[in-house]
């Protein structure tokens, strides 16, 4: 019992990534109803700009995510642009493929451009462990949890009190009674992409400096978010909190006291026995479909 | 105010509206009849801007609106109505009510005053406002997509199918609340099934049969109900 | 970024490599075929052993090349998946007439490939697989998977005697990554450890791309082990060591054989002082031979050859001199010419080390120990 | 359907002139690979394009047919012949696991379920070592009679045809109306006295029970198992190549996998570039033919 603070600490951490880079998914799945496959590409891709900004271009932190957050809202741009729009509504499964297509279409123009051996992104934080009672973490972990907390009050601030919120969550309920509100859906569409991949840069850019950059580091955490997002229910950000961070906690733990061949087998199961219970995921609203 | 000029419409290669051809004076109401599949919600639809008209024109005040697109007619200043289950289930409904006037958000006087009105108009949305929409009555619903309506503080209303699933006693209110608000000079647009409804509040009244009108005529004591039954089940000339 | 200019390095370097072998087809020509894995998660491993064995190739061709004709080579990727694998030797063979193959890295997806290459009368030399498994399943005296440095069982056994014995680790904690290369090392580890006398506290896998170890860690530091033994690739053991000094755990850390890198110093940081590794080749060797080798590719390619590009150049080379003594682009020759190769010297292992492969298709030297001193990487030599 | 059914025959004969016209084993055995991925993503069809079910597990059940054949063939010593129809059964009973959570997910839940499915079952053969040979695999001997490539493609052109025949006359018969039934009004189904949880079920079933043939083809063809062949990316490749082709059309599918296997092949010319060309590629068609090549071409027809 004398680890579990600490495990209790590296769950928390885990799952605050977990959180941050489930958010720009569910935004997109709750609000567009796209699946993006690519989400994880998305995520590496803000990893590399970090690492572009603040070791080749030598910023300091701040403006160096920034860089991050400016790029990855134009490639949001770009990418709603110049595929899902024209996909459009025909079907989700073609969704899912085009992204499928985009995500290994991303991780070999990384492994091309930047080669495949890892990189890792300079914080500018203090390094070193810190000491907190039994309990050891660095800054940069600090920080994760840290700016896990910020966006999601920023998140949730902007949905709930502000215009472009109230627009957002409206389609992402009715997108006939948005459009008859007023609502220009094709604005809130590019808007939502372009805020869901600055948030995927952004987890990436933030991850970048305490694990490493690598073209198919994506992978495994697309899986870890969908994971969270579908648990929470599409969309929900209160429920990606929970489910991200219990995820991250469970994983500690099962690491810790069952062995790390167990964690990910143990994942996946609470996800099938959570679905199986809940279809509509923890947080997601069971409401009629017409 | 409102004009339709030879308006075809449909989806994708099935064309639904032929030719349809009428006009809602300002301070009128119209009501359009027809029974399932003979095509009035896709008019209603083309109205709103939700189906683009393939050829035709429609025009309000005298200036095309058929190519505006559905998010720009609040600001053109007509609103739709939707059918009761059309509310914006998740969000509550003091959100749903405020939705109605994003066009007009940084009037932010207006828009608390309005909220207001509305509450005052329908005080049971008051007493529910933080509750999800989607916890709403059927009545209370169609309210709700009133309200909304109301908020983007429009000069005429499209009224789709209010009566649509309520029972008769709020079809009641429901028709009550439309009279009011014509009494404030809206010109509106009703779009029904409940002939009876129809001929209560409408000036003048269209029969829609396989995306014609098959009878057009003004309201009036004249009207004769039996002929209009016979055509609205499709069994009189046209 | 750096790497572009890399890429671009190499993909000139390709280029004169084909200039070179323009005038194609004839008869006489040595055709030889490259199998790796180029793109996927063991792509970091595969692009540098491609290095080592283009460098093989351009040398060979510079001298010469075979029968007369410069060498011609077929690169393809087999993506570190079996199906694939299978399919490409069969396109070498078919398709572009290669009479052998080197590759490939990936343990399972040699066996796979080996078994059809076999078929076809077409040796192979691995590009890195290190699981003796895939040796072993050679009959004995009738190999045709050739590997031209120690397997598994040597490097396990290595690691463990000098975990031992050089770093006076009595208990020691096993990580390793759940592929037949990383279980195979710490099999082969905890064998020879315990049978030593030293006590291993526990073993534990992990699974290829994970990125955070702090709970396995902190079950570490608990036990108190005198070491920790990773058997895995560069890009994990970076994340091992790093966080283990984040998490304040100050015990002696020694990987396999492929993880000592710079770029692992880099991504490492500070915690990467002490790390050793049982290595077969550093840029410092007292191998006269590998230190030419060293030299000769860091004009080339502007950076100090690897344990990879190291494997990668030994099993090009030790192909094409096979193929030279041969005097026929045969299979069947060349693997005849392989299992007399006792006098042709390796850049890997200590001065004088050789080609000698043995009855399964394997060589054996001992294997040094690199380790890492005021963030550079120092040779202690073979004993 | 009497025109698809000769046309297969007329498909599977020019198929089985590949080794004597083509010669060389590197043909035949492409052409083995797109074999088994036609039986892969035929009957992923099933469930997919007739059923409309997402399923992302395709490839587990590729796993458990082909370590069903190399485990009974290790510890049993059984034949190819017994293996087979094995291999078809286990991953059937495991199919019908899965089929359960889809009685109440539906759409993206369901597709989240089976990815947890599928790298629950890969999981389990990477790490299961005592009994799966973890990643060291199992190996397997050529059956006897079949050692030459040839012969060994011969019988698996013969599993193909006999699996899509099957799947032919089942989406051709009143099942087949059914799945339609299910995918397009699961609720209008209930309502006129259809057993809605039986056909799903069943759809899965055989489903999986197909893709466990194709393992149990796949890992005589490679001549052993290792876990890597059976991740979620191959399940990933499998649905592309039916959504690709054209969903809930007996040609789509079949369209799909032949394409997805030669293309790499096609575009290993490009070398580096293969896989940036492949991704873009995908886009490209899904926004050009968003109902899959058959569905387009079907289309083009009908104008």
């Amino acid at each position: 019992m004398a680890l579990l603070p600490q495990f209790l600490a590296n769950g928390v951490v885990i799952g605050s990534s977990y959180v941050l880079v489930a958010l720009g998914l569910t935004l997109i799945f709750g609000i567009l109803k796209i699946v993006n496959f690519a989400h994880g590409e998305f995520y590496v891709l803000g990893g590399y700009l970090a690492v572009l900004g603040s070791q080749l271009l030598g910023f300091p932190p701040l403006p160096a995510l920034v860089l991050v957050i400016v790029c990855m809202a134009a490639f949001g741009w770009g990418v709603e642009r110049f595929i899902f729009l024209p996909i459009g509504k025909h079907d989700p499964t073609n969704v899912i493929i085009a992204s499928f297509g985009l995500s290994i279409l991303l991780q070999n123009v990384f492994l091309k451009v930047a080669g495949p051996e890892p990189m890792i992104a300079k914080s500018g934080l203090p390094a070193g462990a810190i000491r907190l009672g039994s309990v050891f973490l660095t800054s940069e972990r600090i920080a994760i949890v840290a700016a896990a907390a910020v966006t999601v009050t920023v998140l949730l601030v902007v949905l709930r009190f502000t215009w472009v919120g109230l627009s957002l969550r409206a389609l992402s309920e009715n997108a006939t009674v948005a459009r008859i509100s007023g609502i220009n859906v094709r604005r809130v569409a590019v808007v939502t992409f372009m805020i869901g991949s600055s948030l995927a840069g952004l987890s990436g850019a933030l991850m970048s400096s305490v694990f490493m950059v690598q073209p198919g580091g994506g992978v495994l955490v697309v899986m870890k978010a969908f994971i969270v997002v579908v648990m929470a229910g599409m969309g929900s950000i209160e429920g990606a909190i929970v489910a991200g961070l219990g995820l991250g906690v469970v994983e500690a733990l099962v690491t810790g006291y069952l062995g790390s061949e167990m964690r990910d087998i143990i994942g996946f199961l609470i996800v099938i026995a959570v679905l199986a219970v809940r279809p509509q995921g923890l947080f997601g609203l069971k409401t009629e479909r017409s | 105010m409102l004009e339709c000029r030879n308006v075809d419409a449909g989806y994708g290669k099935v064309q639904i509206l032929h030719g349809l051809d009428f006009v809602v004076p300002t301070g009128g109401l119209s009501a359009i009849l027809g029974s399932n599949g003979s095509g009035k919600s896709t008019a209603m639809k083309t109205v709103a801007g939700l189906v683009k008209p393939t050829s035709g024109e429609i025009l309000l005040d005298g200036h095309r609106i058929d190519e505006l697109g559905a998010h720009s007619m609040a600001a053109e200043g007509l609103s739709l109505v939707p059918q009761g289950k059309e509310v914006l289930a998740g969000l509550s409904v003091e959100e749903n009510i405020l939705v109605g006037a994003y066009h007009r958000r940084k009037d932010r006087h207006g828009v608390a005053e309005d909220l207001e009105m509305v509450y005052q108009e329908f005080p049971r949305l008051r007493t529910r406002r933080k509750a999800a929409a989607g916890l709403l009555s059927g009545g209370e619903r169609q309210m709700l997509s009133l309200g909304r309506a109301l908020m983007a503080r429009p000069r005429m209303l499209l009224l789709d199918e209010p009566s649509a699933a309520l029972a008769p006693k709020v079809v009641g209110e429901i028709s009550d609340i439309i009279r009011k608000l014509r009494g404030r000079g809206l010109t509106m647009l009703l779009v029904e099934q409940n002939v009876s409804m129809a001929l209560e509040l409408a000036d003048e009244i269209h029969i829609l049969r396989e995306g014609r009108f098959a009878y057009s005529r003004k309201n009036g004591p004249d009207v004769d109900i039996e002929e209009l039954r016979e055509f609205y089940l499709g069994k009189g000339r046209s | 970024m750096a790497t572009l200019f890399e890429t671009a390095k190499a993909v000139a370097l390709g280029l004169s490599l084909t200039a070179l072998s323009a005038p194609a087809v004839h008869a006489e020509q040595l055709k030889l075929g490259v199998l790796l894995p180029l793109s996927g998660s063991a792509s970091l491993a595969g692009t540098s052993i491609r290095e080592g064995i283009e460098f093989a190739i351009k040398t060979a061709n510079e001298k010469g090349g075979a029968f007369g004709e410069p060498v011609k080579v077929f690169i393809e990727d087999d993506e570190g998946n079996p199906t694939k694998g299978v399919t490409a030797v069969r396109k070498l063979v078919e398709q572009d007439g290669v009479v052998a193959i080197s590759g490939t890295y990936v343990s399972a997806v040699a066996a796979a490939e080996t078994k059809v290459a076999r078929e076809y009368k077409v040796p192979m030399v691995s590009a890195g697989s290190t699981s003796s498994a895939v040796t072993d399943a050679n009959t004995a005296g009738d190999p045709w998977f050739f590997r031209a440095f120690p397997g598994s069982v040597a490097q396990g056994r290595q690691t463990a005697e000098d975990t031992l014995n050089r770093l006076k680790a009595k208990k020691t904690v096993v990580l390793f990554e759940n592929s037949i290369y990383g279980k195979s090392l710490a099999d082969q580890f905890k064998k020879d450890y315990e049978a030593a006398g030293g006590k291993i506290l526990s073993m534990e896998s992990y699974n290829p791309g994970e990125k955070d170890f702090y709970s396995t860690l902190t079950n570490v530091r608990a036990q108190a082990p005198d070491a920790v033994y990773i058997a895995g690739l560069m890009d994990s053991g970076a994340q091992i060591i790093k966080q283990s000094g984040e998490l304040g755990i100050k015990i002696q850390i020694v990987g396999s054989g492929s993880m000592m890198s710079d770029k692992l110093i880099e991504l490492a940081g500070p915690a990467s002082e002490g790390f050793a590794v049982s290595s077969m080749f550093e840029p410092s060797t007292p191998n006269k031979h590998g230190a030419e080798f060293a030299k000769a590719f860091r004009a080339a390619y502007g950076k100090d050859a690897d344990v990879y590009s190291a494997l990668g150049y030994d099993s090009m080379s030790t192909l094409i001199e096979a193929a030279r003594r041969a005097g026929k682009p045969d299979g069947a020759a060349i693997r005849q010419q392989l299992m007399k190769l006792g006098d042709f010297p390796l850049v890997q292992g200590p001065d004088g080390t050789t080609a000698k492969f043995d009855e399964k298709g394997g060589v054996a030297f001992t294997i040094g120990l690199a380790i890492v001193r005021n963030g550079k990487r120092v040779w202690m030599p073979f004993d | 359907m009497r025109t698809n059914l000769s046309l297969l025959l007329l498909l599977a004969i020019l198929m089985a002139l590949v080794p004597s016209v083509l010669q060389g084993g590197y043909f035949v055995n492409v052409a083995i690979v797109v074999c088994i991925y036609v039986v892969l993503a035929a009957s992923l069809d099933l469930v997919m394009g007739w059923t409309g079910m997402y399923s992302f597990a395709h490839a587990a059940f590729l796993g458990v047919g082909a370590y069903t054949a190399a485990i009974l063939g290790r510890d049993l010593g059984t034949s190819f012949w017994i293996n087979l129809p094995a291999g078809t059964l286990v991953a059937g009973l495991f199919g019908l696991l899965l089929g359960l959570p889809s009685l109440r997910a539906q759409g993206h839940f369901l597709a989240i379920m089976t990815i947890a499915f599928q790298t629950v079952v890969y999981l389990i053969l990477a790490q299961w070592t005592d009994f799966t040979g973890g990643q060291y695999g199992i190996s397997i001997d050529p059956i006897e009679g079949f050692g030459s490539l040839s012969a060994y493609f011969y019988l698996v052109l013969g599993v193909t045809v006999v699996a899509l025949i099957v799947i032919r006359l089942l989406t051709g018969s009143r099942f087949g109306d059914a799945l339609r039934a299910v995918r397009d009004d699961e609720t209008l189904a209930r309502t006129i006295g259809m057993n809605t949880n039986a056909i799903k079920l069943i759809a899965f079933a055989i489903s999986s029970s197909l893709a466990g043939a194709a393992g149990v083809l796949s890992a005589y063809h490679i001549r052993g198992v290792t876990p890597d062949d059976y991740t979620v990316m191959t399940s990933a490749s499998i649905v592309t190549m039916v959504v690709l082709g054209g969903r809930g059309r007996f040609w789509g599918p079949i369209l799909g996998a032949a394409l997805l296997v030669l293309l790499p092949e096609l575009l290993s010319g490009l070398a580096d570039y293969k896989h940036i060309f492949f991704g873009a590629l995908l886009i490209a068609v899904i926004i050009v033919a968003p109902q899959g090549l058959a569905g387009t071409l079907a289309q083009r027809r009908a104008k």
